[in-house]
């Protein structure tokens, strides 16, 4: 627990600093690739799907993967799409 | 009338008058729009357009009696001789400064580019006072500075250091714009002064400071000009205002109100106030008086303490391709205006043509009346 | 093995902060999407390996996992492809609605296997819920299926209240008295529904900000989720998020000129006040800041600036031909366009413009100008008005008649200027609520300085 | 001699002259150093110093006839009658023109700042040459644009859009530079030749542009001076410039080899190929031709193709303020460098005297025998 | 408790963090070093308690922990408080010695109690040696104790692989059998003798990159150190210092044109070819880049600027106002000296400086700019040069006799020219070597350019 | 360890983060600040003592515990009197 809280606070701390000085016309991509990574919950809905075996234990495993499938998926496709209108140049 | 409009042009009459009503330009233009152009022989010759470029535009160059005897159209600068005119001819040019009577007489149609309404932005092409004085202000500040006996910019080299001449620009219309443009581009350090409390803004956007004065109530009349102030304003104004030209190097001056003489701005104290080698132009010198109380119009004269006063009178002129150019440029955007599918038919309810038109049909209309300017 | 999953996770992790970093430039940002997508590819492939080690997965399992995942996969591949670019933020939400709901459901589903733990199971619950329902509500007051104007219930001021207390002494006593089905229902469900009433009375003008702060929201319910199954990789995710969002909330409040605070407690009180007020005047105009202008400045091909009064008003002429030719070093193509009556004198650009130093060569007047202006990116009208003003080309204005610079046939123009003042003429300019336009509302000296340097940040 | 030295300022005889050699504020410097100071009446009137302000300078205001009496260095402009001076007395000015035994017969000093090495750095002070033709240079650029008939920046008007008016100074010396650095202020687009391969960095330092021309074998003479071309050279170099000629609107020369005619850059066939309403400046025309083949010094001539051309003739006199400034600081500076403890003392192994001493005790000296321009 | 100790170690990390960061910009750099110090004193204040609260020391142990606390502080603060500005970096150097010294000492202590856990003890005891005796001799060449030049021995090469030999392969045994005090002991010899190895072929140009290698070096022992003794606190600060310390040796090659590589490698091989060869011509100038020129100038209160010929020739002259004119946003007083023949042309650099709207009131000449050079902060010098030749006061030399700005009465000066060419009079600049002046080589335009946007870059 | 590698890594990415655009200027001063931070070793120096007992332990924590408290004591002074340099403005 403590060796968790302090992988969290160091991840609070990247967060802070790795988004420093970005321009306004970022702010919406960044947004986005920022959704896709908590995508990652992903992995949490298939750890869960491994340790259900009641019904409702399905039901629920299956929202949280179609779910996170949704934004693992749909976000980088997003982002992705967002950040191909710089690239008209160079 | 006929099919094709016949347009003439004809070489300027008055002693110094070197510029054209149309350039070979302006022919090429006209003609595109289907009119033929007589020119006369020599007649932007002063303008350096010799006939030959004339004859390569498409104009016919022809005597002045034969230009004047077929022509529908007369364009000219200033006002030529009304009895070289015939009935029903139209004549367009700067042509204020004496009465319309005898044009109307004549049964000229008289359409001076003096009576344009400036505040219209359409017409702003046309506009030829702006056009003119813009050469004017130009002009201005080369005279003087070619008349000044010393360097304009600031210079610092190993024969010393000179300070940059201070230039005073008086009345801040178009011609004053110019002139403090032309100032600070030649070096120098220029303020400027104008009763329209707006022209202060504008000669900070060039880079010039405003004369600090006691403000003179809604300087600001009618169509964007300037009132005249009243006898009491305009002493106050000359008082205050000595102090600050003792002080420069050189004096433009440009204010005019219009259909009044221009406005006493400089008196003979304030000149005689100046250091010797100081140079003051006078823009608005005119035969009934300038800004300057001893300037005539024409003549260059030095007072006892060495002050140049230069009475400028068509300054435009002697700029006479640049003048001619553009004045080229607003009369014939005025005569294409004037004109409805192919033909010249005068609408007084056109608010351009209610301005320009003096005369029409052997009566003198509203314009020719107010006689503006 | 499980080490080597571990290792992976990290290496999932690292990737995602890489690739977050490689975000913040626009030269590198699609390289940074990339390699977070890669960090995510590695992070479930160890996932499957995990799993098919524990060997604790049933059939049943498996198949309802796939099928989640294709199905999501699905739709949110569908969506994505198919959304149109004006959309986009509301489909933001609806992903970021789904990731918290997720969240929210993998604490549910460890209450239901009874072994759920304390603290951040509630707080998983909690947040995961409020974002589920917020993002939603956010995502239709953009798409226009809820009223985007601000909504507030009588009363709503004590309904919050209630809401945030039910969740509190729930949360409380989840991490005092361990896993409870009920109670983490309870929880649940006051958080989805405090979810909408904390959106609802916010305005639509907001939700950029209101999405991001959901979007922050989301993070760190993932990040408790990690906590929950114990997993780093989650919670190092999760809580880069969670850190991230919340600055860039913050840097998308202080651009738009809205405080965090005032959005959020606004929405909680009295609705957004200032909201209706500023409706109306800028309803129609699109604001831009120095930033983006910026962007669409460096990434043109031809720019056309336009300079009027209100460039020689602000002195400004020394500022414009610096942009210009920091511009013209990243290789865009930049010309001047003069109109004939620009400023108050004739000339009156010119003379600047020649201070300045500006080369001869890159103005045009009006005539030669005009037929470029379709094959212009980006027109930068500086301190102009009247003479871009398409009511010129109706009768029955003070300008008409005039010819104009036509800007307006430009692919986008930005004005500066420091309001929506009126020029010479003293008439409304339509061009500045033309869709294609982005005002830059600043003193054109000082606003010219922003641009450039905003321009020379980008890479 | 006396305790104090006694200096006298001339007036001027030469027609058209207005400059003066020391003005009221070098008399104060001199008079710092302990010098007594005679000005003849009027000396300064023409530049605009009146003779109140030399009187409060502390000079003695006299007659002529006193002044040369009891001066024993006489302060000119140009060369003061021979007649005029008495043995023993020195004179110093731009001395130039003619030949020194006269001077040397009358046993006068005769010193002559035309001879200064212009290369030593501490010299620079003195140079005379440079600070009028640093005037001239400036003034030519004035006279031009006042002459020509166009606007000389661009302009977009309603009126029309005015392109700025092309300006070739060629000859990059003093005088060149200080043309180039004018006419880009008042918004030319300028270009400028010169045959010493250094002056093209030169050019450019003032935003200027460099005529692409073939590459002349080190015209680099002495002294930093140019050497003269060979005729053929001279004729490459006619031929290549009258392409670029043409296309100018205003053409500023300025071209000089010491101790030679000035070379002839612009021929007649380039003069006649210039559109009309051309203005051509030819700072070097001297009565033995200029760098213009048309040019005579003082006249303006307009060609038959309408182009000007101006022979000018001691420009820096038409600015006399500004020019007798800086000569005034040149030839104190001269003065002082020439004094050893309170005395003036001729030495000839002192570097700058030697250049600039032409005759003493009788003789006439090398510099006045090369008799440098 | 441990869980308040943990949390409180938790704290201190995080205050190194955050005082690092605001470390970046000179406004609030102080304030970070307070934070990191903070953090410190809450760490050793924790863990006090902890030691305390475990009671395992013995008397003896607290004796011996207290001296060895109080010698070593009263020496660290004698030291710096007496040590000159200009023997900062040997200081630093010691410092980071004694620092890996104790991380080494810790794991050797680990191992003595034979608990001392496989790779982390041996690379904290390997990185701790190297850095003891890297940092001393690097300490050493900066004193004058130890020769500057380059030391090559003969066999270097063979000498130093048989070292890394070494210390790999103690190191594998000992991560793969566990404990061992004696190969603890040949590895920390072999990694002390590495040390003095290493350093010695590396020149005193290069020292700093070197101790800031060295420097994270030490953090990282720091950190292998923490693993050994299982703190995070040690693995957060020892690795925030390694990792920051690695990019801040990389920015200071790359800011002295140097490569880390060739530096490092360099001394392993054939030494530091390139030094000897630039070592003459730039031995008695002292370089200065582009920020810090910028944090003089934008820290100074008067600033003249003093234009010549180069300014014309690279048509800077808009650079220069608009560097001024950020400066004096600043509330610097900046002014112009013009000499009179500065350029080639009489009055050249008013044309110039006229071009770029610089205001006559700033102008100066000779005779105005001279007596004030004495209370001038700092002079910028354009593209001048034999106008600020000092040569000029000595007969004998072609500027003999010409009266010079006298820069060199400021109490800085910084020199923008592109090279140490010479100007019009062909002679050398004794200004150059003078040791208040900096030397910035940039063509005009550009290095102007490039100090505005790093001055407008300090808040 | 691997709880404890997880941390080492996010450590390295604060680190690499923190470090972003620094001005030459601040090189030395930051290289200075980062050299006291490491001075935390002091506290391994802490612990060391307080777990040794034989001579040789006695004389590696003492050793330890003056190596780092120089350290730590020396690099935060010289760093604030590196950093007092700036402040003479604002
Ligand atoms: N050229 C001539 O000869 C002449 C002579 C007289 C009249 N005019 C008339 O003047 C007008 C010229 O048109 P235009 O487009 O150049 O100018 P304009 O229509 O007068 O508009 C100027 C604009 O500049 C903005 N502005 C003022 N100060 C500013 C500052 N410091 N920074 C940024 N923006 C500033 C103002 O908006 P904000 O207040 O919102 O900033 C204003 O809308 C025409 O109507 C023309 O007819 C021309
Ligand atoms: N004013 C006059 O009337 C006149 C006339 C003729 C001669 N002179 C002589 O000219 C000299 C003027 O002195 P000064 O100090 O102005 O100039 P200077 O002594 O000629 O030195 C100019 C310096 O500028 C540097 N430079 C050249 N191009 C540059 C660029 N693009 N960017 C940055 N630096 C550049 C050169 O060094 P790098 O190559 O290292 O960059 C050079 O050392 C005096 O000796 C004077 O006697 C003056
Ligand atoms: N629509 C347009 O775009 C357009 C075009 C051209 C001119 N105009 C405007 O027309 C107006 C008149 O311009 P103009 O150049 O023909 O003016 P003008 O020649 O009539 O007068 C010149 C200036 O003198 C000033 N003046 C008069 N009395 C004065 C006094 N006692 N003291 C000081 N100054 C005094 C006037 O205010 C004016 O600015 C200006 O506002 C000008 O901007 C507008
Ligand atoms: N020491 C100093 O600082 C200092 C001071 C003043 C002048 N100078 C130098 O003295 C030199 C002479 O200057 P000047 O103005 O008295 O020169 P000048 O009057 O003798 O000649 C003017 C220019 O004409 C050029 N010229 C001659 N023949 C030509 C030809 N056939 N074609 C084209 N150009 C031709 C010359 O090269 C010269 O640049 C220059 O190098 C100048 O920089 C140096």
């Amino acid at each position: 627990m403590l060796a968790d809280l302090s992988v969290f606070v160091l991840s609070l701390l990247i967060g802070f600093e790795v988004i420093s000085k970005v321009p306004v016309t970022l702010h919406t991509p960044l947004m986005s690739a920022a959704n896709s990574i908590h995508g990652i919950i992903v992995v949490g809905a298939m750890v869960l799907a491994a340790s259900v075996d009641t019904p409702l234990g399905y039901v629920l495993a299956f929202l949280a993967a179609a779910f996170a499938a949704a934004n693992v998926v749909g976000g980088y496709v997003v982002t992705g799409r967002m950040l191909k209108m710089f690239r008209s140049r160079r | 009338m006929h099919a094709e409009l016949t347009v003439a042009v004809l070489r300027e009459t008055e002693p110094g008058e070197r510029r054209v009503a149309l350039t070979p330009d302006g022919v090429g233009r006209l003609r595109a729009e289907g009119m033929s152009i007589l020119v006369e022989d020599g007649a932007g010759a002063a303008a350096w357009f010799p006939d030959t470029l004339y004859l390569q535009a498409g104009a016919d160059v022809v005597r002045r009696y034969d230009a004047l005897r077929r022509a529908d159209v007369v364009l000219a600068v200033r006002r030529p001789p009304p009895e070289e005119l015939h009935r029903g001819q139209v004549v367009i040019g700067l042509l204020a400064g004496a009465d319309y009577p005898d044009l109307a007489d004549r049964g000229v149609t008289a359409v001076s580019l003096e009576g344009l309404p400036r505040t219209l932005t359409r017409a702003q092409s046309m506009d030829a006072l702006s056009s003119q004085d813009n050469v004017a202000g130009y002009k201005a500040v080369l005279l003087a500075a070619s008349t000044f006996a010393r360097y304009v910019p600031m210079l610092i080299t190993p024969a010393g250091t000179v300070r940059p001449a201070k230039v005073l620009v008086l009345g801040v219309g178009v011609a004053g714009l110019q002139a403090i443009g032309t100032a600070r581009r030649l070096g120098a350090v220029v303020s400027a002064y104008d009763i329209r409390p707006e022209t202060e803004a504008e000669v900070h956007s060039l880079g010039a400071s405003f004369l600090p004065m006691s403000p003179i109530p809604t300087g600001t009349g009618v169509d964007g000009y300037a009132r005249a102030l009243t006898a009491v304003e305009e002493q106050t104004q000359r008082r205050e205002l000595g102090g600050h030209i003792a002080k420069q190097d050189i004096v433009i001056t440009t204010a005019r109100v219009p259909g009044r003489t221009p406005p006493l701005l400089v008196s003979e104290q304030a000149v005689s106030d100046m250091a010797p080698g100081s140079v003051v132009v006078d823009l608005a010198a005119s035969p009934l008086g300038g800004n300057v109380a001893l300037s005539k119009p024409g003549t260059t004269l030095i007072t006892d303490n060495g002050v140049t006063v230069i009475g400028a009178d068509g300054l435009a002129s002697t700029m006479p391709t640049a003048a001619s150019t553009a004045y080229s440029r607003n009369i014939s955007a005025l005569l294409l205006h004037l004109m409805r599918d192919g033909d010249l038919r005068i609408d007084l309810k056109d608010e351009v043509q209610a301005g320009v038109v003096m005369t029409h049909d052997g009566a003198v209309l509203k314009g020719g009346q107010t006689n503006a300017r | 093995m499980i080490t080597v999953i571990q290792l992976v996770y990290l290496a999932s992790a690292t990737c995602f902060v890489v690739g977050l970093h490689l975000m913040n430039s626009p030269a590198t940002a699609g390289r940074g999407n990339l390699v977070s997508a890669a960090g995510m590819g590695a992070g479930v492939l160890a996932t499957v390996l995990l799993i098919i080690r524990s060997g604790m997965i049933t059939t049943t399992g498996w198949a309802v996992l796939l099928a989640g995942i294709a199905v999501g996969s699905v739709a949110g591949l569908l969506s994505a492809r198919t959304v149109r670019m004006t959309a986009m933020p509301q489909l933001v939400s609806l992903f970021n609605a789904v990731g918290g709901g997720a969240a929210a459901l993998v604490a549910v589903g460890d209450v239901l296997r009874g072994t759920g733990a304390g603290a951040p199971v509630a707080l998983d619950v909690a947040i995961g819920a409020v974002t589920f329902t917020g993002s939603l509500v956010a995502a239709g007051k953009l798409q226009g299926l809820v009223p985007a104007q601000p909504v507030v219930l009588t009363g709503a001021r004590a309904i919050n209240l209630a809401l945030v207390l039910v969740m509190v002494v729930g949360g409380v006593s989840l991490a005092v008295f361990g896993p409870n089905p009920l109670v983490t229902t309870v929880v649940g469900v006051a958080a989805l529904a405090f979810g909408v009433t904390m959106v609802m009375p916010i305005g639509g003008a907001d939700m950029p900000v209101v999405i991001s702060l959901l979007n922050a929201f989301t993070g760190t319910a993932v990040a408790m989720a990690g906590f929950v199954i114990h997993n780093d990789m989650l919670i190092i995710a999760g809580a880069l998020v969670g850190a991230s969002g919340t600055i860039l909330t913050k840097l998308m409040a202080t651009a738009m000129n809205r405080s965090l605070a005032s959005i959020v407690i606004g929405g909680f009180g009295t609705g957004d006040d200032s909201g209706p007020l500023t409706a109306e005047p800028t309803a129609r105009v699109r604001e831009v800041a120095a930033d983006d202008a910026a962007i669409q400045l460096a990434y043109a091909d031809r720019i056309v600036v336009v300079p009027g009064y209100g460039l020689a008003a602000a002195q400004a002429q020394h500022e414009v031909r610096e942009l210009a030719e920091v511009l013209e070093n990243r290789g865009v193509t930049v010309s001047y366009a003069i109109h004939p009556v620009a400023g108050r004198m004739p000339g009156h650009m010119n003379v600047l413009l020649a201070e300045a130093n500006v080369p001869y060569s890159q103005l045009r007047d009006m005539e030669e100008a005009n037929p470029d202006f379709a094959r212009t990116d980006v027109v930068l009208v500086v301190g102009a008005n009247d003479v871009t003003n398409p009511a010129a080309r109706r009768p029955g204005t003070p300008v008409s008649g005039m010819p104009i610079l036509d800007v307006d046939r430009a692919k986008s123009v930005i004005v500066i200027k420091r309001s929506m003042g009126h020029g010479y003429a003293g008439i409304d300019n339509e061009l500045y609520t033309n869709p294609k336009t982005g005002m830059f509302f600043a003193d054109a000296k000082a606003g010219l300085a922003s641009l450039t340097a905003a321009v020379k940040t980008l890479a």
